[in-house]
C-alpha cells in the first residue's frame, strides 16, 4: 500500500535519512519507534511530500509519487497528523471536520454551494466524530477546549479525509496515561483496512497496536519485524532503551 | 458629452439661476484650488493675490463678493466633485483656479454644461483653449504651446543652432516642448536629441545629463517646475554644465517662487516666461509692492494669476455682468494693462493674449532676481480645432 | 553615443550614486525588520525629517553642523516613536504596522507642512565639494563622489560591527533567533532599541546627504518609500548583504533603464521585482536559510 | 467560519433602510456622499474578503479598482461598447489581473504578501501612468453611466444614481457572503488559519488563493466601473498604492473579518473626511492620528468593538465533558 525505496534525505552533513525501505501493506498497523532525532518525523514530512528526499522513491498504492506535491499525495489517499497540534484554531470542532472532509472531497475550490451543510460532508463529520471521540463537542470551538481533546481532533481531522493510508506522528504526545489508553482504544476500532503508519513513543502501547515494528536510529532502519521479536531484539534495547534511559 | 445630463445639470442651472438674480450685487465666488497635495504653495500664491485683487480693484464695482474656497487636493476626481458642490450646493456665479491641467480636464464638461464661467487662473493645458475650448471657460494665465513656441525663434536669432531638449513626460511637457520645437525649427534651429524622464517619478537628472552632454548641441532647452526644477537646475550646475552647455528653458524652471532653493545653479539660466516681478512698468510696481506687504513674498507668476483673475473678474461686473449667463458673456470681452503689460483675451479661444518675456536669472542685491532680456510681442495661439458658438449672450 | 566609454563610466557612477543613496535608507529599514520583525512605512517620512533638519541647519551651522545633527534629531525622533508606538506594536503583526506607520505618513507629511511649509526648500552643496573631478575621462560632481564615499563608508562601518563585535553578534544572532538571543541573555529589549535608533538615524543621514542633490519637499518621503521597499524586498528582507544587492540592482536597473529604454522604464523594475517574488519569494539573498 | 449573527442582520439592515431614506431626502451633496460611500464600501467589502478572511492583507486593492475603471471607459469609449458588456468586460479584466497577482504571491505569506501586493500594484499604476493610450497624467474622460432609461430610470440623476450604486453594494454583499460560505470560502478562513494542514489535506492552496483573490479582484473592478461612471472621470490616482492604503485604514476602523464593519467604516471614513477637510487642509494628519488610535486600541474597528462587547454580555458556552488532563 505505501512503499519506500532507499529514502535518503540529508541537512548539510547530517544524515536525517539514509536508505529507508519499507513495506506497509493494506491494512497492516506499523508502529515506528526510535530515539528523539532518529529521524521519523522527518520521514514522515518525506512520505507526505512536506520535505523532497534527496534520492530514493516513495510509492503509494503502487504509483509512484516522488514527484508529486503535498495536496496531490493527500487526493491520492495519504493522511497525516501532527506531533504538534495543526489546528484551525478559529473554529468549532465541528468545522474543523467539516473543513477537512470538505477538501478532501474537492469541494475546497466550489463557488455555488455551502458544502458545510451538504449531506455527504455532515455524514462524514458524524462518523469521525463518533471514531474520535468527539460526538457530543462539535459546536465547541477549538480554543476552548482541553489539549486531550485537541490531540483527538487532530487525528480526527486526519481521518477526515477517508485516507487509504494514514500516518500518525505520536498522537498521545503530553497526554496523560488515562487518556493515552484511551486513545489506543479508538486506533484499534478503526476499519481494518485503513493502512496506518504510527510514531510512537510509549513502547507498551505501542506493542499493543502495532502489526509490524520499524525502529529507526540516526536515519537508519536498524529493525523491521513483528512486535515479539523487536521485544526480544538486543539491538533495539540496545539503542532505544539507552537513548529512552537518557531521555 | 452625455446629452441627457447636460440637460438635467442645465435645468438644475435654470432654476438657481433665478435664485441668484435676486440679489445681483452679490457674486459668489467658487475658489478651486490645491491647499494640500504637491502644488498647495501654488494655490496659496493665488488665493493671496487673487484676494489682493478684490480688495483694490473691487470697491469701486458696486458688488460685493463672497469667496467659497475648495481644495482640490490636485486630484481630478476631487476637484470634480468639489466642482459639483460649488455649482449645485454652494451655487456660485463664477468659478476662478484650477492649478492642474488634470483637473482642468476632469471639471471641463460639468462647467461647460452647467453653463458656470470658469477663470482659470493657472493650468496651460492647450486643449483647454483648444479642441475642448467652452463659451464659459476663459483663461487669465497662460497656455503652455504660448510661453514656449516663441522662444524658438529668439533663441535662433541669438546664435544658437542645435538644441537637446529635456522635459518630463506628461501631456504638459510634452505640449512645452513641442511648441518650443515647433518655433525652432521653423526658424532654422535644429533637435539634436530629446530625453522625457518619468515624470514625479525622477529624482536624479544625472543618467539624462550625461546624453545631453554627449549630444554635441550648443544648448539645452527644458521644462520643469516644482521640485523637480530645483533638483534639475541644481544637478545641471553640479555636473559643471553652465558653462559649455547654457540651460534654457520654458520660465517656470527658475520661478521667482522657488529661484531661492536652487541657489547660484540657477545664475546664468536664460528662461521665457508670461511674468518676472522685475518688469519694469507702473502697474507691476504696485502690484509688487501691495503683494509684498500681505504676504511678505515676492509675487510669483502664479500670484499674478490670481491677481488679473480678480481684476478680469472686476471689470467683468463693471460692465455689467451680475450672473452665471452674463458673467459667462462678458469676461472673454475684458482687456487692461496689468503687471503682466497689455492683456486681451483671444475672442476665437477665450484665451489669454500678452506678451512674452525673456529673462536671465542673475544675482541682485538680495538674492537671486531677473533681468529681463527682451519682451516677445503678444501672439495669439492658433485655434487648434476650438469651435466656439457664435454668440453665448 | 552608447559606444562611448565616457558614457558608460558617468552612467556607471550616478547608478552608484543613487545606489548608495537607496542602501543608506534601505539598510536601517531591513536590519529593523530583520531583527524586530516590524515593517516600518513611516522610514520614508524619517528621511524627509533628515534632509528638512538638514535644510534648517545648514542655514544656521553652515552644510557640515546639518549634516552631523540632522541624524541625531532623527534618532531621538525614533526613540521617541519607538517608546509611543513602535515598541508596543511590536507584536501586533505586520498589518497593525503597517496600518499604524502609514498614518505616521500621513502626519508626518502634514507637520512637515506646517513646520517647513509648501515651497520646496534647497541648500547648497559644502565649498569643499563644490566642482567636478576629472575620472577615467569623465567630469564627475565631487559631491557625488562624497555620496558613494560615504555609503561604501557606512557598509564598511556596518560590515566590521556586525561581524567583529560583541554588538553585532547579537544583533546577528536575533535576527537568526530572537528566542535564542534572549535565552542566551542578551537584553534583547535594548538591542532593539539601539537597532531602531542607529537605524533611523541611518535614513537621517541619507536625507542629509540627499537634500543638496535633490529638492527638498513634504513628500519626498513617500516618493522614497517604494524605491526602499522595492530595494530591500528584492534584496530579501533582513539582511544586510540584500540591503546592498538590492540597492545595487535598483540603482543600476534605474539608471542605464532610464538612458537605454526609457519607454519600459518605469515598469521594468516592477516587472524585475515581480520574477524575484517568482522565483525567490524571500528575496536574493535572506537573513534566514 | 463566516455566519449572519442577529446583530450583523440587525446592522446590515439599519445600513439598508438608513441609506436608502437618506437617499430620497438628501441635496445633491449629500447624493454625491452616498455614492462616495457606496463606492468605497463595494471596495472596501472586496478587501475584507481577502484580507479579513483569508489573511491576504492586500495593497494592490486600488489599483485592481483603477484596472476596472480604466477598462471600463476604455471599453466604453475607444471600443464603443454600451456600459454593461464594458462593466462584465472591466471586472473581467480586474478578476483576471488578480488571479494572476494571487497565484503569483500565494506562496508569500504575511509581510512579504503584503510587499508583493504593492509592488504589482505599483507596476500596474506606473503602466496606466507612463501609457499615454490612456492619458497619462491627465486622465480620461467621458466614461458613460448605464442607460437604463428603458425601465423607467435615468442613471444621470444623482439620486437614481446614488440609489443604483447602494444596490452595487447589496450585490456585492451578496457575492462576498455567498463566497465565504461556499467550499473556496470555507478554505480561505481555514487558509488563514492553517494553510499547511489544508495543504496536507489536499488542497491546492496556490488555486483557492488565486480564485478567491480573482473574486474580490472581480468585486474591487465593478467599485472602479463605478467610480468611472460616479465621477465620469479617471486619473491614474486610482490605482496609486495610497488608495490601497486607505481603503485597508476603512476596513481596520469599520472591523477586520467582519464584512459588515467595513460598509461601517466606509460610512464613518468619508463623513470624517468631510467633516474635517472641511476644517482645515491638514486634515490628512488627524485621520492618520485617528488611524493610529484605532490600531493602538486593539479593538476590532467600530463594529468590531461592538461585537466584541455583545458577546462579552453573553454566557460562555459550557465544556461539555470533563476533561481528564488540561
Amino acid at each position: 500500500m505505501l512503499e519506500t525505496r532507499n529514502l535518503t534525505k540529508s541537512f548539510g552533513p547530517i544524515h536525517v535519512t539514509k536508505g529507508v525501505s519499507l513495506k506497509l501493506e493494506k491494512g497492516e498497523r506499523r508502529v515506528i519507534l526510535g530515539p528523539n532525532g532518529a529521524g521519523k518525523t522527518t520521514l514522515f514530512n518525506q512520505l507526505v511530500g512536506e520535505l523532497t528526499p534527496d534520492s530514493g522513491s516513495i510509492h503509494l498504492d503502487g504509483a509512484d509519487v516522488t514527484a508529486l506535491r503535498v495536496a496531490d499525495r493527500a487526493r491520492l489517499g495519504l493522511s497525516r497528523s501532527y506531533q504538534k497540534n495543526t489546528l484551525f484554531d478559529g473554529l468549532t470542532i465541528g468545522e474543523n471536520l467539516g473543513l477537512a472532509a470538505t477538501v478532501a472531497m474537492g469541494k475546497g475550490q466550489g463557488l455555488w454551494r455551502d458544502p458545510l451543510h451538504s449531506a455527504e460532508v455532515k455524514e462524514t463529520v458524524r462518523e469521525v466524530a463518533a471514531q474520535v471521540d468527539l460526538a457530543p463537542l462539535l459546536d465547541m470551538p477549538v480554543n476552548a477546549v482541553s489539549y486531550g481533546i485537541r490531540r483527538q481532533l487532530e487525528v480526527g481531522i486526519a481521518l477526515a479525509t477517508r485516507p487509504k493510508v494514514i500516518l500518525m506522528d505520536e498522537p498521545t504526545s503530553g497526554v496523560g496515561p488515562e487518556m493515552s489508553k484511551g486513545f489506543h482504544r479508538l486506533l484499534k476500532a478503526l476499519p481494518r483496512d485503513l493502512t496506518v503508519l504510527i510514531i510512537e513513543h510509549d513502547m507498551d502501547l505501542a506493542f499493543d497496536v502495532a502489526d509490524t515494528i520499524t525502529v529507526l536510529n540516526y536515519g537508519e532502519v536498524v529493525f523491521d519485524g513483528l512486535p515479539e521479536h523487536a521485544r526480544e531484539s538486543q539491538l533495539l534495547k540496545d539503542i532505544y532503551l539507552g537513548a529512552w534511559e537518557d531521555a | 458629452m452625455n446629452k441627457t445630463f447636460r440637460a438635467a445639470l442645465a435645468g438644475l442651472v435654470t432654476s438657481t439661476a433665478m435664485l441668484s438674480a435676486a440679489c445681483a450685487e452679490d457674486i459668489k465666488v467658487g475658489l478651486l484650488l490645491p491647499y494640500s497635495g504637491v502644488y498647495a504653495a501654488l494655490g496659496q500664491d493665488i488665493d493671496d493675490a487673487f484676494a489682493l485683487g478684490l480688495a483694490t480693484f473691487g470697491a469701486d464695482s458696486g458688488a460685493t463678493f463672497e469667496i467659497v474656497r475648495e481644495d482640490d487636493e490636485v486630484k481630478p476626481p476631487v476637484g470634480l466633485a468639489k466642482t459639483k458642490k460649488l455649482i449645485l450646493q454652494d451655487e456660485v456665479d463664477v468659478m476662478v483656479g484650477v492649478v492642474s491641467s488634470g483637473v482642468l480636464g476632469a471639471i471641463r464638461d460639468t462647467v461647460d454644461g452647467a453653463g458656470v464661467p470658469l477663470i482659470v487662473a493657472n493650468a496651460g493645458n492647450d486643449e483647454a483653449t483648444g479642441e475642448a475650448c467652452s463659451p464659459f471657460i476663459t483663461r487669465i494665465s497662460f497656455s503652455n504651446q504660448q510661453v514656449n513656441r516663441p522662444m524658438g525663434k529668439w533663441m535662433v536669432d541669438q546664435g544658437v543652432k542645435k538644441v537637446f531638449t529635456i522635459a518630463p513626460d506628461y501631456a504638459a511637457g510634452r505640449q512645452m516642448i513641442d511648441a518650443f520645437t515647433t518655433g525652432f525649427t521653423a526658424a532654422g534651429g535644429e533637435v539634436v536629441g530629446q530625453e522625457w524622464p518619468a515624470f514625479q517619478k525622477t529624482q536624479d537628472f544625472g543618467p539624462f545629463l550625461a546624453n545631453a552632454k554627449a549630444s554635441g548641441a550648443d544648448a539645452v532647452y527644458v521644462f520643469f517646475a516644482g521640485g523637480e526644477a530645483i533638483s534639475f537646475v541644481k544637478q545641471y550646475d553640479s555636473f559643471g554644465m553652465k558653462a559649455e552647455l547654457p540651460l534654457y528653458g520654458s520660465g517656470f524652471l527658475t520661478s521667482a517662487l522657488y529661484v531661492e532653493a536652487q541657489g547660484p545653479a540657477a545664475e546664468g539660466v536664460i528662461t521665457a516666461l508670461h511674468y518676472v516681478p522685475t518688469l519694469d512698468n507702473p502697474e507691476n510696481a504696485a502690484f509688487v509692492a501691495a503683494f509684498k506687504e500681505k504676504t511678505g513674498r515676492i509675487p510669483s507668476e502664479y500670484a499674478v494669476h490670481g491677481y488679473d483673475s480678480a481684476r478680469a473678474l472686476v471689470e467683468a461686473v463693471k460692465a455689467g455682468a451680475t450672473d452665471r449667463e452674463t458673467l459667462a458673456a462678458a469676461l472673454p470681452k475684458v482687456s487692461f494693462t496689468g503687471p503682466r503689460g497689455e492683456l486681451r483675451i483671444d475672442p476665437a479661444t477665450n484665451n489669454i493674449v500678452q506678451p512674452i518675456h525673456v529673462y536671465e536669472t542673475v544675482a541682485g542685491a538680495d538674492g537671486l532676481t531677473q533681468k529681463v532680456l527682451a519682451t516677445l510681442p503678444a501672439e495669439a495661439d492658433p485655434v487648434n480645432g476650438c469651435a466656439m458658438p457664435a454668440a453665448v449672450n | 553615443m552608447t559606444t562611448d566609454l565616457g558614457f558608460w563610466v558617468l552612467q556607471t557612477l550616478n547608478a552608484l550614486q543613487l545606489s548608495m543613496l537607496l542602501f543608506l535608507l534601505s539598510v536601517g529599514l531591513t536590519v529593523i525588520f530583520g531583527l524586530m520583525h516590524f515593517v516600518n512605512l513611516a522610514h520614508g517620512s524619517l528621511y524627509a525629517f533628515g534632509a528638512y533638519m538638514a535644510a534648517s541647519l545648514a542655514g544656521v551651522l553652515g552644510y557640515w553642523g546639518g549634516f552631523f545633527l540632522a541624524p541625531l534629531a532623527v534618532a531621538a525622533l525614533g526613540a521617541v516613536l519607538y517608546f509611543t508606538l513602535i515598541r508596543s506594536q511590536r507584536r501586533a503583526g505586520p498589518m497593525a504596522q503597517v496600518l499604524i506607520t502609514f498614518g505616521l505618513i500621513f502626519v508626518a507629511v502634514d507637520a512637515t507642512r506646517l513646520i517647513w511649509g509648501d515651497l520646496p526648500i534647497g541648500i547648497a552643496v559644502p565649498a569643499v565639494f563644490e566642482g567636478q573631478l576629472a575620472l577615467l575621462g569623465v567630469e564627475y560632481p565631487i559631491y557625488r563622489l562624497f555620496i558613494i564615499a560615504l555609503g561604501l563608508a557606512v557598509l564598511a562601518a556596518l560590515t566590521l560591527v556586525l561581524t567583529r563585535t560583541q554588538v553585532g553578534a547579537m544583533i546577528r544572532a536575533g535576527v537568526d533567533n530572537d528566542q535564542m538571543a534572549a535565552c542566551l541573555g542578551i537584553n534583547v529589549e535594548r538591542m532593539f532599541f539601539l537597532v531602531f535608533v542607529v537605524g533611523c538615524a541611518l535614513a537621517g543621514l541619507a536625507g542629509a546627504v540627499a537634500a543638496p542633490v535633490l529638492s527638498v519637499t513634504p513628500d519626498m518621503g513617500l516618493q522614497i518609500l517604494i524605491p526602499t521597499l522595492i530595494v530591500i524586498v528584492i534584496g530579501g528582507l533582513g539582511s544586510l548583504k540584500g540591503a546592498v544587492a538590492g540597492s545595487l540592482i535598483f540603482g543600476f536597473v534605474q539608471t542605464f533603464g532610464a538612458v537605454l529604454m526609457p519607454t519600459f522604464n518605469s515598469v521594468l523594475i516592477y516587472a524585475l521585482l515581480a520574477a524575484v517574488l517568482v522565483i525567490r519569494p524571500e528575496g536574493l539573498l535572506p537573513a534566514k536559510g | 467560519m463566516f455566519t449572519h449573527t442577529p446583530l450583523r442582520l440587525t446592522a446590515l439592515s439599519l445600513l439598508a433602510i438608513g441609506s436608502l431614506a437618506y437617499a430620497f431626502v438628501a441635496g445633491f451633496f449629500g447624493l454625491e456622499i452616498l455614492a462616495e460611500i457606496a463606492i468605497l464600501a463595494i471596495l472596501v467589502i472586496a478587501l475584507d474578503l481577502v484580507a479579513g478572511f483569508g489573511g491576504m492583507v492586500s495593497l494592490c486593492h486600488g489599483a485592481l479598482l483603477g484596472v476596472g475603471a480604466y477598462a471600463f471607459t476604455v471599453a466604453a469609449n475607444a471600443a464603443g461598447l454600451s456600459a454593461f458588456p464594458a462593466m462584465v468586460l472591466a471586472v473581467a479584466l480586474s478578476a483576471g489581473l488578480a488571479f494572476v497577482i494571487g497565484a503569483i504571491c500565494a506562496r508569500s505569506i504575511g509581510i512579504y504578501f503584503i510587499m508583493a501586493t504593492l509592488a504589482f500594484g505599483q507596476m500596474a499604476y506606473s503602466f496606466v501612468f507612463q501609457s499615454p493610450l490612456f492619458g497619462g497624467d491627465d486622465g480620461l474622460s467621458g466614461a458613460p453611466r448605464p442607460d437604463l432609461s428603458a425601465i423607467g430610470i435615468d442613471l444621470t440623476d444623482s439620486r437614481a444614481f446614488a440609489i443604483y450604486a447602494i444596490a452595487m453594494v447589496a450585490l456585492t454583499y451578496l457575492v462576498a457572503a455567498a463566497t465565504l460560505r461556499s467550499g473556496l470560502g470555507r478554505s480561505l478562513i481555514g487558509l488563514h488559519h492553517n494553510e499547511k494542514r489544508l495543504r496536507a489535506l489536499g488542497l491546492t492552496v496556490w488555486r483557492a488563493k488565486a480564485t478567491a483573490f480573482a473574486i474580490s479582484g472581480a468585486l474591487a473592478g465593478l467599485a472602479g466601473c463605478l467610480a468611472a461612471q460616479h465621477t465620469q472621470y479617471i486619473s491614474p490616482g486610482l490605482l496609486s498604492w495610497t488608495v490601497s492604503g486607505e481603503a485597508l485604514v476603512v476596513v481596520i476602523l469599520g472591523g477586520l473579518g467582519t464584512l459588515v464593519g467595513p460598509i461601517v467604516g466606509a460610512v464613518l471614513f468619508v463623513v470624517l473626511k468631510h467633516e474635517i477637510s472641511a476644517l482645515t487642509p491638514y486634515w490628512h494628519a488627524i485621520v492618520g492620528m485617528i488611524l493610529i488610535a484605532v490600531v493602538m486600541s486593539r479593538a476590532n474597528g467600530v463594529f468590531g468593538f461592538v461585537e466584541a462587547r455583545m458577546a462579552a454580555r453573553k454566557p460562555k458556552p459550557v465544556l461539555q465533558k470533563a476533561d481528564a488532563d488540561a
